[in-house]
């Protein structure tokens, strides 16, 4: 075996950036041909003999090394092993390693942090000055729900509310609470009756305040009748079985599913299908949005209940959050539209012999992709 | 006082957490671990004896009052020193991990699996291709559930292919527009949180 | 009309039984539906076949606990018996999680028993669980003794015979990671962008969809998705004539397409009986007032 | 038939039929069976908490040396949590709560922004390597215009008129779409557990086959 000193297979190292320090990390430059395996030794300053220091991947040619320790120099060689030969490559300068103070990887997320921030924020001072200037539109289910009480309340029958497993901090349970004013004002109009089964105590007690008010600004608070709002159980398909129970009893015209459910969800859309009431689903759950949306007359996706919420209430916090992620999704569709419009204008000059703009496309998606690792 | 310091103390620790994830330094790393690791576990372990005294104080009242259906409340408090006595007392020995591999289990696979049920018999009760979304929700869900067994692949070579591709380009699609939407709502959230302005999750103003 | 009315409010009990009959008869009496194997599977399996007793031993990571055991034991199973079969010196690591320690080796177990000729320490080994996570994927990179010291039994790695050339990934001729979460995508991060070492992965029927990426790049050698990726397995073992034990997926998937076939049949029936019964009131003049 | 012989396999058999008598009607049986098992999570729970945390990270470095007397703040802090058993003093719950709940509002923004937001928008970026062969072209273009959809639909600033209301309807076929293969994978996956049931059942259990 010839010892043979490439000079165009070369090695160079520098101080991981973006760390916590403790790593060094080494390039190795055109890797001759038929290379097996690249193994790479380390001299520590003051030691005379290179020590062994694992392998260099061949198809990233570049790997960190965690074992150093910060403020001691050291020197790394390259070994390319091919079927016969090995090539050398050698550091000149030492290297040491050393702790950052800020990740320059993640600027995207402060950048987008900053933005995002500000806007949510200003809108909820916006909100706080004038509620009715954020316009947000009305959402179809809101008609849907007057529809539904108003048909319940001809048939002389009652209402029921079912506001999900979930406890009072829960966005979803919040949101049901709003749609449950909302509900009340309509059945104390109508003089009938809504009933509100309970997983959580705590959100009990709020439902009882909500619809307390209700009834009293619809003009009836002696209507309102405390006893229609109780604790079922809190065991999920105890609970599941108990408003089953009171679906086949009461035979309610309508039914709203509002809230955070889980698989019980199901037992509950079926019965309630199966005595013919119009449902009216809202869940910010995934998982079970599939199920209502297959099983009941009309579904909040997720968000919407939000939006639906935020436009009842009218709440400050609500709209601030409602309108600051509306502006930031126009906003990211305009920077994907203009990525891509971008990409695909670099792609055709590329293969008309002009690689510059791809340069630039790439340089873009890197720094998006900075924060990845 | 009593309701700024809340506050303070929500919006400083936030703060902290949230400017930790720009420093790799060490220094920064210590201090993430030592919130998380320590302080972090210490007050949630708190917060769950909170949890189960309210448990017990649930199920004593029921005892005594004797309410329908105490006896069970009875057995579930039993069950919970059961399995503590048993894990405490032989360190978590092979008859704990067999209370696990044989009731715990069992039992949690068999509530999961009864989903089986309340799907076939909602499917023939209730889900109704009432207009063009529910349709193309049920049409989409029985491709995917006959792609993804062999009858599947014997119905229609191209089946498991059309499962991939509704997987991977329609599916996607609308998955990533939906996360899109639910975390710029949840990154909404937590920012007022951490900035006093919901505070609901302190019970109430 | 009334037949299709009373038809539409049949109890949901029978259903119930319905459900109950599909999936139970195949369980005692076996169809044998045919399996067609895809490609997914068919690379795993060709990868792993084209080993032997010289090559690398392979490692199998058990990441999945009892509520995914049902889609995932089989396909573990399957592979620890394939490597046994073929003489592939084989390692199975109890998993990054303290859960799944249980899982590892009730499987471990059961497939050694079928194959006493094979030894412990020669054919097979058991290396038990390590906190770190991700700290571990990276120090077996770098050296297997050091990171575990010793196997589940608590015998010294180094003296074990099979682990005697087996330093690092560079010496591991394939990581199987079968997972119910997501660290195949810490073995893709930290082992094979690390290391180079061939990953290959079996996931439940939900999350595999999310890995085609990775199949598709070349990441993954290949992959097992579900408890059909499980039979398509064992399908291919059969064929080789490799011994199987019982075929717990492909059994499975019987019933699985029969409980799939009668749910697209009520939901059908369901539908048929819905928009006949709306029809007749609409003749009849009874209009609910239906969006 | 080999019926098993062991004491556990029996016990998990009658508790796995207990659960299923639900689906007759909600009877004893199944309210017995679903007590034991909220007792006996609650208490292996608290077990795993005992072992893998209380002791590890608070019992241990606190009384074994060398003692790390920093701990006694979280610790006092954690004791306020008790103030809610008194009326009087029940506002003292407000401050570990705060610490964690906006704690840990703080720790996820970065992580959602950076998983959930940017990586999305990162991997809607359309490289001309997606547009090897004309179907990989097609389906670019698809997922593009299935994002931009759904987006609109989820768009609340704006009253749903023409241009508008199109690309909303748009937006609710993916959407639809989505929905229905994440309704067939939950079937898939709850009828595989049915099925791991039923082979203990009769495999493990009754030893039939």
């Amino acid at each position: 075996m010839i010892l043979l000193l490439a000079l165009a297979f070369s090695i160079s190292a520098k101080d991981t950036p973006d760390d916590g320090g403790g790593s060094i990390t080494v390039n190795v430059y055109n890797i001759p041909e038929g290379t097996a395996r690249i193994e790479l030794s380390r001299l520590e300053k003051g030691d005379m003999l290179y020590k062994e220091a694992g392998l260099i991947p061949i198809f990233k040619g570049e790997c960190d090394d965690a074992s150093v320790v910060d403020g001691i120099g050291y020197l790394y060689r390259g070994k390319a092993i091919a079927k016969d030969t090995f090539y050398i490559a050698e550091m000149e300068g030492f290297v040491t390693s050393s702790p950052q103070w800020f990740n320059k990887s993640r600027i995207t997320v402060l950048i987008f942090l900053i933005l995002f921030g500000s806007v949510v924020l200003t809108y909820i001072q916006l909100a706080k000055k004038n509620p009715e200037g954020l316009f947000i539109r009305k959402l179809p289910a809101l008609d849907a729900i007057d529809e539904a009480v108003g048909r319940s309340t001809e048939m002389g029958k009652p209402v029921l509310f079912v506001p999900g497993l979930e406890g009072i901090t829960d966005a979803g349970t919040l949101a049901s609470l709003t749609i449950l004013e909302m509900v009340g004002k309509k059945v104390a109009e109508y003089g009938s009756r809504v009933i509100h089964p309970n997983f959580d105590p705590i959100v009990m007690t709020t439902a009882q305040e909500t619809l307390k008010t209700a009834f009293a600004e619809a003009g009836r608070p002696d209507a309102f009748n405390k006893d229609d709002v109780f604790y079922l159980t809190y065991e999920q398909f105890g609970f599941a079985a108990g408003v089953d129970g009171i679906m086949l009893r009461e035979r309610p015209g309508a039914i709203f599913l509002q809230g955070y459910f889980y698989a019980e969800s199901l037992i509950l859309a079926e019965t309630g299908y199966s005595i013919g009431a119009i449902q009216i689903a809202g869940t910010n759950a995934t998982t079970q949005l599939p199920f209502f949306v297959a099983a009941c007359d009309y579904v909040l996706l997720g968000e919407e209940m939000f939006a639906a919420s935020a436009y009842i209430s009218r709440e400050p916090r609500l709209l601030g959050s409602i309108k600051g992620s509306d502006l930031a999704k126009v906003v990211l569709l305009f920077m994907i539209g203009a990525g891509v419009i971008f990409g695909t204008i670099a792609g055709i000059a590329k293969q008309g012999g002009n690689p510059t703009y791809m340069q630039i496309f790439n340089k873009m998606l890197e720094f998006l992709a900075k924060g990845a690792k | 006082m009593r309701r700024r310091l809340p506050v303070i103390i929500a919006f400083g620790i936030g703060f902290a957490m949230l400017i930790q994830y720009f420093i790799p330094h060490p220094r920064s790393e210590e201090f993430y671990n030592v919130i998380v690791q320590q302080w972090f576990i210490i007050i949630y372990a708190f917060m769950y004896i909170f949890a189960l005294r309210s448990f017990f104080m649930h199920h004593i009242t029921k005892v005594k009052k004797k309410k329908e259906g105490y006896i069970f409340s009875a057995v579930a408090m039993v069950s919970v020193l059961f399995m503590l006595l048993s894990g405490l007392i032989t360190s978590r020995g092979p008859f704990f991990d067999s209370l696990y591999n044989y009731m715990i289990a069992p039992l949690q696979g068999t509530m999961f699996s009864l989903l089986a049920f309340f799907i076939a018999s909602a499917a023939f009760r209730a889900f109704r291709a009432r207009n063009v979304q529910a349709t193309l929700l049920l049409v989409t869900a029985t491709i995917v559930m006959i792609g993804r067994v062999p009858i599947g692949d014997y119905l229609w070579r191209g089946m498991p292919d059309l499962v991939e591709w509704i997987m991977t380009v329609p599916s996607m699609a609308a998955m990533r527009g939906i996360r899109i939407g639910v975390g710029l709502g949840a990154v909404a959230t937590a920012m007022k949180i951490m900035l006093g302005i919901e505070r609901s999750y302190m019970g109430g103003e | 009309m009334g037949f299709w009315q009373r038809f539409l409010q049949l109890d949901r009990k029978w259903i119930f039984l319905g459900i109950a009959i599909v999936v139970i008869i195949p369980l005692i009496k076996p169809i044998g539906l045919p399996i067609k194997p895809t490609k997914p599977v068919i690379d795993l399996f060709t990868y792993i076949d084209t080993l032997g007793p010289e090559s690398g031993p392979v490692m199998v990571v058990t990441g999945f606990d009892p509520s995914t055991m049902p889609e995932l034991m089989p396909m573990e199973q399957a592979l620890l018996r394939h490597c046994l079969t073929k003489g592939i010196p084989v390692i199975s690591f109890g998993g990054l999680y303290p859960a799944y320690i249980g899982m590892a080796k009730m499987a471990i177990d059961e497939v050694s028993a079928d194959f006493p000729d094979k030894k412990y320490g020669e054919d097979y080994v058991f290396l038990g669980f390590i906190p770190g996570v991700s700290a571990v994927i990276l120090s077996i990179g770098i050296d297997i003794a050091t990171t575990f010291g010793n196997d589940y039994y608590g015998t010294p790695i180094d003296s074990l015979p099979m682990l005697r050339g087996v330093k690092n990934y560079s010496d591991i001729s394939l990581v199987v990671d079968v997972s119910g979460t997501s660290t195949p995508e810490y073995w893709l991060m930290y082992a094979q962008e690390r290391y180079g070492v061939n990953i290959g992965v079996a996931c439940t029927a939900v999350s595999a969809p999310a890995y085609y990426a990775f199949l598709q790049s070349g990441q993954f050698v290949g992959m097992m998705g579900g408890m059909k990726g499980a039979a398509e397995y064992e399908e291919l073992m059969a064929r080789k004539g490799y011994p199987t034990g019982r075929r717990n997926a492909t059994i499975g998937m019987d019933s699985q397409s029969l409980a799939h076939l009668l749910i697209i049949l009520l939901i059908i029936l369901g539908n048929a009986g819905y928009f006949i019964v709306r029809r007749g009131e609409r003749r009849r003049g009874i209009i609910r007032r239906k969006r | 038939m080999s019926i098993s012989t062991s004491i556990w396999v029996w016990m998990a058999a009658l508790l796995t039929l207990m659960v299923y008598s639900f689906l007759y009607k909600d009877n004893p049986f199944y309210r017995l069976a679903e007590h034991i098992f909220m007792g006996l999570s609650l208490g292996y729970t608290l077990t795993i908490l005992w072992y893998n945390y209380i002791i590890p990270r608070v019992y241990e470095p606190l009384f074994l040396p060398p003692h790390q007397w920093s701990l006694i703040f979280p610790i006092l802090l954690g004791i306020m949590t008790f103030g809610i058993f008194s009326k009087k003093y029940s506002w003292l719950i407000k401050y570990p709560l705060a610490f964690y709940v906006g704690g840990y509002a703080g720790l996820r923004i970065p992580l959602l922004l950076q998983s959930w937001i940017i990586r999305q928008v990162e991997a809607s970026f359309l490289t001309p390597d997606k547009f090897t062969s004309l179907m990989s072209s097609i389906n670019a273009i698809l997922i593009f215009a299935g994002l931009f959809a759904t987006l609109i639909y989820f768009y609340f600033s704006k009253k749903r008129e023409h241009g508008f209301g199109a690309a909303a309807q748009v937006g609710i076929v993916f959407i639809m779409v989505a929905f229905g293969a994440a309704f067939g994978y939950t079937v898939m996956a709850r009828i595989s557990l049915l099925i791991g049931r039923m082979q203990f059942l009769i495999h493990d259990w009754l030893g039939i086959m």
